[in-house]
């Protein structure tokens, strides 16, 4: 199994740590995740706000450099990275007329031939849960997370279409498998208020904490995500929401490869556990996790 | 340059074809009734010849129509299932489909004799199954057939 | 031969883009034309007296009208050529407004097209030859399938004028929808009080008959003449013996979800649907009693005062004549699931106007308490969710329900009436209430009941701390809505029946994509259909409510009444015909003709002395396909109205 | 086998069970065969039967309608009778088939040159035994046959592999040699209409000139009128005196039908005729 790897420009700064643990998950599992040599940004989020042809013609750069690498499927972990290279591939596999414009910028033609794929995705679907059952050498006991889709992840259905629209259940059968006990909540593909982190922190405090407050009030103990700006929204920002919210919570924001990682063994220092604003030891020490 | 393509650069200008659409008075032809009621635009290229079902449909019809260079035929029926007559358009499905592959073996263009069903309430589907047809059409360029003299 | 052609303008919409003037121009230089003409209105009285008089002052023996699609105006104008006094059959029209000036915007292009349309017209016509109109009887009785409150009031309506009709119903009563409604907007009668007499008085008329817990399995034949098979499924019960006593379902041991309850009510395996049914007379289903399941029980058969139970009961197929037909299947309710975001329809408390109906029943399985179906608590704020699945292209259908708004705002309406703590929030896109007194019902259930109308889309339902929290926006003031909800009531659409494309093509009716059937003409033909002798009423052709179904219902019996009380009917004839001299016997037309109306005959042939075995068509069986004449390769048989020397000189002209 | 023939024909004719006999004889040349209509015994003597009898004599059976006919059929005349049979053109009472099981017959073109061999039809024949018959005069020796999996439509593969233009090319150059003389109309046993759509005036199909247009069409509409009804028996080719290859057309109809359908002609009597029947699953890819 060798796919070409995009990270992205959160997982080479915010996200070092999701960077981290899908590279430790990934080898320990045998899975080869070659890097996009001269990957440049998706354009996420601000391009396909301000030009429609900038946001198209970024990722097919990105994909182009993979196509290259004689590899036709790229996996990539960011949400928004995601997003934004299937519906690239979207538009020229369908849109003949958005496609002449952008091969003109980019000065190749290309038509959706590399196939993108969630590094979720990857492990749930191609290299299967059953296999990774067997893989596993210290099960996560007693761990009870909330599985945080975020907005991205599955919408819309056609372009990304891995998993259910309403009801994502990949990142929860993920949690499983491992051990973790993913508690049954509404709020799995809602907003966290993603980009506005900067711009209107205000929409953001409101969103996440609603999000945190839903989680824990429905048990969960620490929330599982996918993507590195659902992650610094709830991570960086629970703080602040404590303090203009009035409340206390203290939830961990685990990216789902971490958890991964730790059930396979992976000694925790590798993991970037220590990146994280909400710390995540005390839990972890709790359910026996790490010593 | 094959002879096909000698005569599309030397047509290509101001040729328009000249297609010939059978179309089953039930589903197609009011399903291009109800494009024209629905004020869909199109290519006018298409002449209709209204039938009472695809059943009706002789080869021979299809083959004078080549012969007098007709750049393009069509045969419109009701989905499968949804004849008036409940079956007509089985056995044109079965007659065409052998013509269809005959014609191409004597080296006639396979665009320039095609098959479709459209239903009443198929409008845009006409419609956009004639702009198709007149690209294809005007792809495959004018029937030579129509310039042989027939002394 | 004398050609006449006629051009219409049919006001601006031929006239705007077809230079009329120049196609009459060019049809006139046509050999065999005598005579070219425009008018303004071709259809309209003054049009029609310009062909008569045309005919006959330059005697002119062959029209060609130029105007819109023959299947609008052929009729007309093959009356106008009889009221001139020359066969009907000697018009064709070449339709330049549907299939040239609608659907071309190039002035030059659709007048080179209009030309050629008529070029083709004048050549088919010129081969045209007078035909005899057929005559054939009419079998003078009505089949409605459906016995819905449409299908109740056709046969009624039927019935008053004495001709025999047959209801065929699916379900163990007829009735259907409205049966199992509560009240009805906006009047608030209730919905049993004004159906029931009308199941009693149909169910008592001599000239009806009902067949319940029937379906239709086949239908052949034509206008005036159809042959029907109708499958009377096994009751299990004798509907002679039986008095409706109600003893047997008294004893009976099992219980399940009811349909007619929707679910929330029990029924036993042998079961009356509801009360009221007609005829009151138990069935069994066979899928959940014990003696057909394990041939254990026999409860119902012990008790019987009438011995009317009989388990070896078998389906029995009859087949019966009818002259006419009316098509009264209703519709479906719309399947909900495909909403994940109001959660697949797994929340119990997410129900559907017509459980609502039930619940606020007071016959009902609640007895008339809104209460929560997952806990039987009962329900004080309650979300009405309009336009589920219409006006939704990506899961549902794109066309608006027409009930639905009526429904909820009723929905609302009793909620109050029947709990005044109770509390209505209807979300809705608009408010569609056009209908007599229909926008004052909604305005007077905001105003005195207190409904709260939210104008936007409820994006998303999950239960918490035994709620239904219901998300959604409030387009008007802009605001995020969370209502913390006890019961959520979905205003779902109304679609056609599961099996509608099947029995459309056992009628040879047509169906749109949204598999609901299709009249003849959207606004002057609403209950005929392209078939002659089938007709539509209630929501099988589009979502109607009650008095839209009753009044389609009594205009389809009206047009059904106007074909019984002919003498006769007369048959178009452009059917088929053979050649003896060309017929080589072979038989393939007999082989393919979808309606055995070819037989094989001995006739003599002079110049060998000797007989020989010909093909030969039973004009009354014959609807005028052509297939034969394509699978004829001696072109010996040929179809009137369409024949080869016709299509030939139509390519000819091309 | 030619002790056979007599025999029974002797027999046939004694018993009244036929009144007329189609079979062969010598022609004046002293090496073909030409066709013999038998009515009395003393005339048995002159029959023939050997690789030279190339006709299919079922083209004949029309020219004695309601009578009792007793013929000399290989298998691909056999078929002919089938397709006959099949679209009620004989009575199979009225028919006793003399079967002959076959090694081929000689290509007639090439019978006065150096390369004198057989028939192409014969070359890739798969079936030396009749399907059926009512009496079966068996060769001596074995005879060798084809296997069931030899492509018996080469040639057809071949024209269909080239270009359009090619393949157009090809059949202008052929039909533009036809001269309208209908000898393949004339001596094909399925072509028994009463009038042809050739020589019919109202309407006049296509043209009845011998241009390459009203060729075309003649040709195109001969082989769509034999579709699924030709059984390869080769007359047409044979008589053409310009030598156009319709085997080439009526094979590659053969051929799609065998492919799209799975239907061959002549083999069942019982059957539907092809085009006057349908399957609800045949295939439709074709259409829009």
């Amino acid at each position: 199994m060798k796919y070409a790897y995009y990270p992205g420009c959160s997982l080479h700064s915010t996200a070092k740590e999701y960077d981290l643990s899908t590279k430790e998950v990934a080898s320990a599992l045998g899975i080869e995740l070659v890097q996009i040599p001269d990957w440049i940004c998706c354009g996420a989020t601000p391009a396909h706000i301000t030009m429609h042809l900038l946001s198209i013609a970024l990722p097919v750069k990105n994909l182009l450099q993979a196509k290259k690498m004689d590899s036709c499927e790229v996996v990539t972990c960011c949400a928004a990275c995601f997003s934004r290279l299937k519906i690239a591939n979207e538009f020229m596999k369908r849109d003949p007329e958005h496609r002449e414009k952008v091969e003109k910028i980019v000065g190749e033609p290309y038509r959706g031939e590399v196939k993108v794929r969630h590094f979720l995705d990857v492990l749930a679907n191609v290299f299967g849960l059953k296999n990774l059952k067997e893989k596993i050498v210290k099960e996560i006991k007693g761990l009870k997370a909330a599985c945080y889709y975020g907005c991205l992840l599955t919408r819309p259905k056609d372009v990304t279409g891995f998993d259910d629209l309403e009801e994502p259940h990949l990142m929860d059968d993920l949690m499983k498998t491992i051990g973790v006990e993913p508690v049954k909540w509404p709020y799995k593909t809602e907003c966290c208020g993603a980009s506005f982190s900067l711009t209107k922190t205000d929409i953001v405090l409101k969103l996440s904490c609603d999000i945190l407050q839903m989680a824990e009030d429905e048990g969960a103990e620490a929330i599982v995500v996918a993507c590195p700006l659902c992650q610094s929204n709830l991570d960086l920002r629970q703080g602040m929401i404590n303090k203009k919210y009035n409340k206390n919570f203290n939830m961990p924001i685990f990216y789902f490869t971490q958890l991964v990682a730790l059930s396979l063994g992976i000694e925790p220092e590798k993991l970037g556990l220590g990146k994280h604003i909400v710390s995540p030891m005390a839990l972890l020490k709790k359910k026996g996790v790490v010593v | 340059m094959t002879q096909y393509a000698i005569r599309n650069t030397q047509y290509a200008k101001d040729w328009e074809p000249r297609i010939v659409g059978f179309l089953c008075n039930w589903c197609s032809y009011a399903g291009a009734d109800l494009a024209g009621t629905s004020r869909m635009e199109y290519p006018a290229n298409v002449t209709i010849i209204r039938v009472p079902c695809s059943g009706r449909m002789n080869p021979l019809f299809v083959l004078k129509c080549l012969m007098n260079g007709a750049d393009g035929v069509l045969v419109s029926g009701c989905h499968t299932g949804d004849c008036h007559y409940s079956q007509g358009n089985y056995y044109a499905r079965r007659r065409f489909a052998v013509l269809k592959r005959f014609l191409e073996y004597i080296g006639i263009d396979p665009r320039r004799f095609q098959m479709s069903w459209v239903s009443a309430s198929e409008g845009a589907k006409w419609a956009r199954l004639i702009c198709e047809l007149v690209s294809e059409i005007k792809e495959a360029g004018p029937n030579n057939m129509g310039t042989i003299k027939d002394a | 031969m004398k050609i006449g052609v006629f051009v219409c303008h049919c006001g601006t919409n031929i006239a705007q883009t077809v230079d009329v003037e120049e196609v009459a121009k060019a049809a006139a230089k046509l050999p065999k034309v005598k005579f070219a003409a425009t008018y303004k209105y071709m259809c309209s009285s003054p049009g029609q007296a310009l062909i008569v008089e045309a005919i006959k002052e330059k005697a002119l023996d062959r029209i060609v009208v130029s105007a819109c699609s023959p299947n609008l105006h052929e009729k007309t104008f093959r009356k106008c050529l009889e009221d001139a006094g020359i066969n009907a059959y000697l018009v064709e029209m070449a339709n330049i407004r549907e299939h040239c000036s609608w659907v071309h915007r190039d002035k030059l292009e659709a007048t080179r097209k209009a030309i050629e349309l008529v070029r083709l017209a004048v050549a088919k016509v010129s081969r045209s030859r007078p035909l005899e109109k057929t005559y054939v009887p009419i079998e003078k009785k009505v089949l409605i399938i459906g016995g819905g409150i449409s299908g109740i009031q056709s046969a009624i309506d039927i019935a008053f004028a004495k001709y025999p009709v047959v209801i065929v119903e699916r379900e163990p009563s007829i009735g259907g929808r409205m049966a199992g409604f509560d009240k009805t907007f906006p009047t608030l009668d209730c919905a049993a009080c004004i159906l029931t007499p009308k199941m009693v008085t149909v169910s008592q008329n001599k000239y009806v008959t009902i067949h319940t817990y029937s379906e239709v399995m086949e239908v052949t034949g034509h206008v005036g003449d159809f042959t029907v098979k109708i499958r009377k499924k096994a009751r299990a019960v004798d509907l002679n013996k039986c008095t409706g006593c109600g003893a047997c379902f008294a004893k009976c041991p099992v219980k399940v979800d009811s349909e007619f309850d929707m679910g929330l009510g029990k029924r036993t395996a042998i079961y009356v649907p509801f009360p009221q049914a007609v005829p009151n007379v138990p069935v069994i289903d066979r899928e959940h009693c014990l003696w057909f399941q394990k041939k254990a029980c026999g409860a119902c058969k012990k008790v019987c005062p009438f011995g009317a139970i009989e388990y070896d009961m078998q389906d029995e197929i009859i087949e019966e004549k009818f002259g006419a037909i009316i098509v009264a299947t209703g519709f479906t309710q719309f399947d909900h699931s495909v909403y994940g975001e109001y959660g697949y329809g797994r929340y119990k408390d997410v129900i559907t106007g017509l459980h609502f109906e039930r619940m606020v029943n007071s016959s009902g399985p609640t007895g008339g308490k809104i209460a929560r179906p997952s806990d039987g608590k009962s329900a004080k704020d309650v979300v009405f969710i309009h336009c589920i699945g219409s006006r939704d292209e990506q899961k549902g259908v794109p066309y608006c329900s027409r009930v639905c708004c009526m429904y909820t705002a009723k929905h609302a309406l009793l909620l109050k009436e029947h709990d005044k703590d109770a509390q209505a929030y209807v979300f809705y896109i608009d408010i569609r209430a056009a209908g007599k007194n229909y926008e004052e019902f909604v305005k007077k259930v905001q105003d005195e009941y207190g409904a709260i109308y939210l104008r936007g889309r409820v994006s998303r339902i999950f239960e918490k701390a035994g709620k239904l929290i219901v998300r959604g926006a409030d387009t008007l003031s802009g605001a995020q809505i969370e209502i913390k909800a006890d019961l959520v009531v979905l205003a779902t659409g109304l679609v056609a029946q599961d099996d509608a494309a099947t029995l459309a093509q056992m009628l040879h009716i047509p169906y749109d994509q949204n598999r609901l059937f299709t009249e003849l003409h959207p606004k002057l033909a609403p209950v005929e259909t392209i078939t002659n002798g089938i007709f539509l009423t209630g929501a099988c052709q589009s979502p109607k409510d009650i008095p839209d179904a009753v009044a389609t219902a009594s205009a389809a019996s009206v047009k059904a009444l106007g074909l019984l009380i002919q003498d006769r009917l007369e048959k178009e004839p452009l059917i088929a015909k053979v050649d003896t001299d060309l017929c080589s016997g072979c038989k393939a037309c007999v082989t393919a003709c979808p309606f055995n109306a070819i037989e094989m005959k001995e006739v003599e042939v002079k110049k060998l002395k000797r007989k020989k075995s010909v093909a030969e068509v039973v004009k009354g069986v014959c609807t005028g396909c052509g297939n034969c004449t394509a699978v004829c390769r001696m072109s010996a048989i040929d179809l009137e109205g369409f024949t080869n020397r016709q299509i030939i000189e139509e390519i000819e002209a091309l | 086998m030619l002790k056979g023939l007599k025999d029974i024909s002797k027999e046939l004719l004694r018993a009244k069970r036929v009144e007329v006999i189609l079979a062969y004889k010598r022609a004046s040349d002293g090496v073909s065969a030409t066709p013999s209509f038998v009515f009395e015994e003393k005339d048995i003597g002159n029959l023939v039967l050997d690789s030279y009898c190339v006709h299919n004599l079922s083209n004949y059976i029309k020219d004695f309608p309601g009578e009792k006919i007793g013929i000399v059929a290989k298998p691909c005349d056999v078929k002919s009778i089938v397709v006959l049979l099949q679209e009620n053109q004989i009575k199979r009472q009225d028919l006793f088939i003399i079967g002959v099981e076959c090694r081929g017959v000689i290509d007639e073109k090439r019978i006065h040159s150096s390369d004198m061999g057989f028939d192409e039809k014969c070359r890739t024949c798969k079936s030396s035994l009749p399907p059926f018959c009512d009496h079966l005069l068996k060769d001596k020796e074995k005879i060798d046959t084809k296997s069931e999996d030899e492509d018996e439509y080469v040639s057809i593969r071949k024209l269909e592999a080239k270009a359009a233009a090619e393949r157009f090319k090809f059949w202008q150059d052929e039909f533009s040699r036809c001269i309208r003389c209908y000898a393949c109309r004339q001596v094909c046993p399925l072509c028994y209409c009463p009038k042809c759509v050739a020589d019919q005036t109202m309407p006049a199909w296509f043209s009845k000139a011998s241009s390459l247009k009203g060729n075309m069409a003649w040709n195109i509409t001969r082989a769509i009128h034999l579709a699924a009804r030709c059984i390869g028996c080769g007359e047409c080719e044979r008589a053409c005196p310009v030598g156009i290859p319709l085997m080439e057309l009526n094979k590659k109809i053969e051929k799609d039908i065998k492919e799209l359908f799975g239907y061959e002609a002549g083999k069942n009597a019982e059957q539907k005729p092809f085009f006057a029947s349908f399957d609800k699953n045949d295939p439709d890819d074709f259409i829009k």
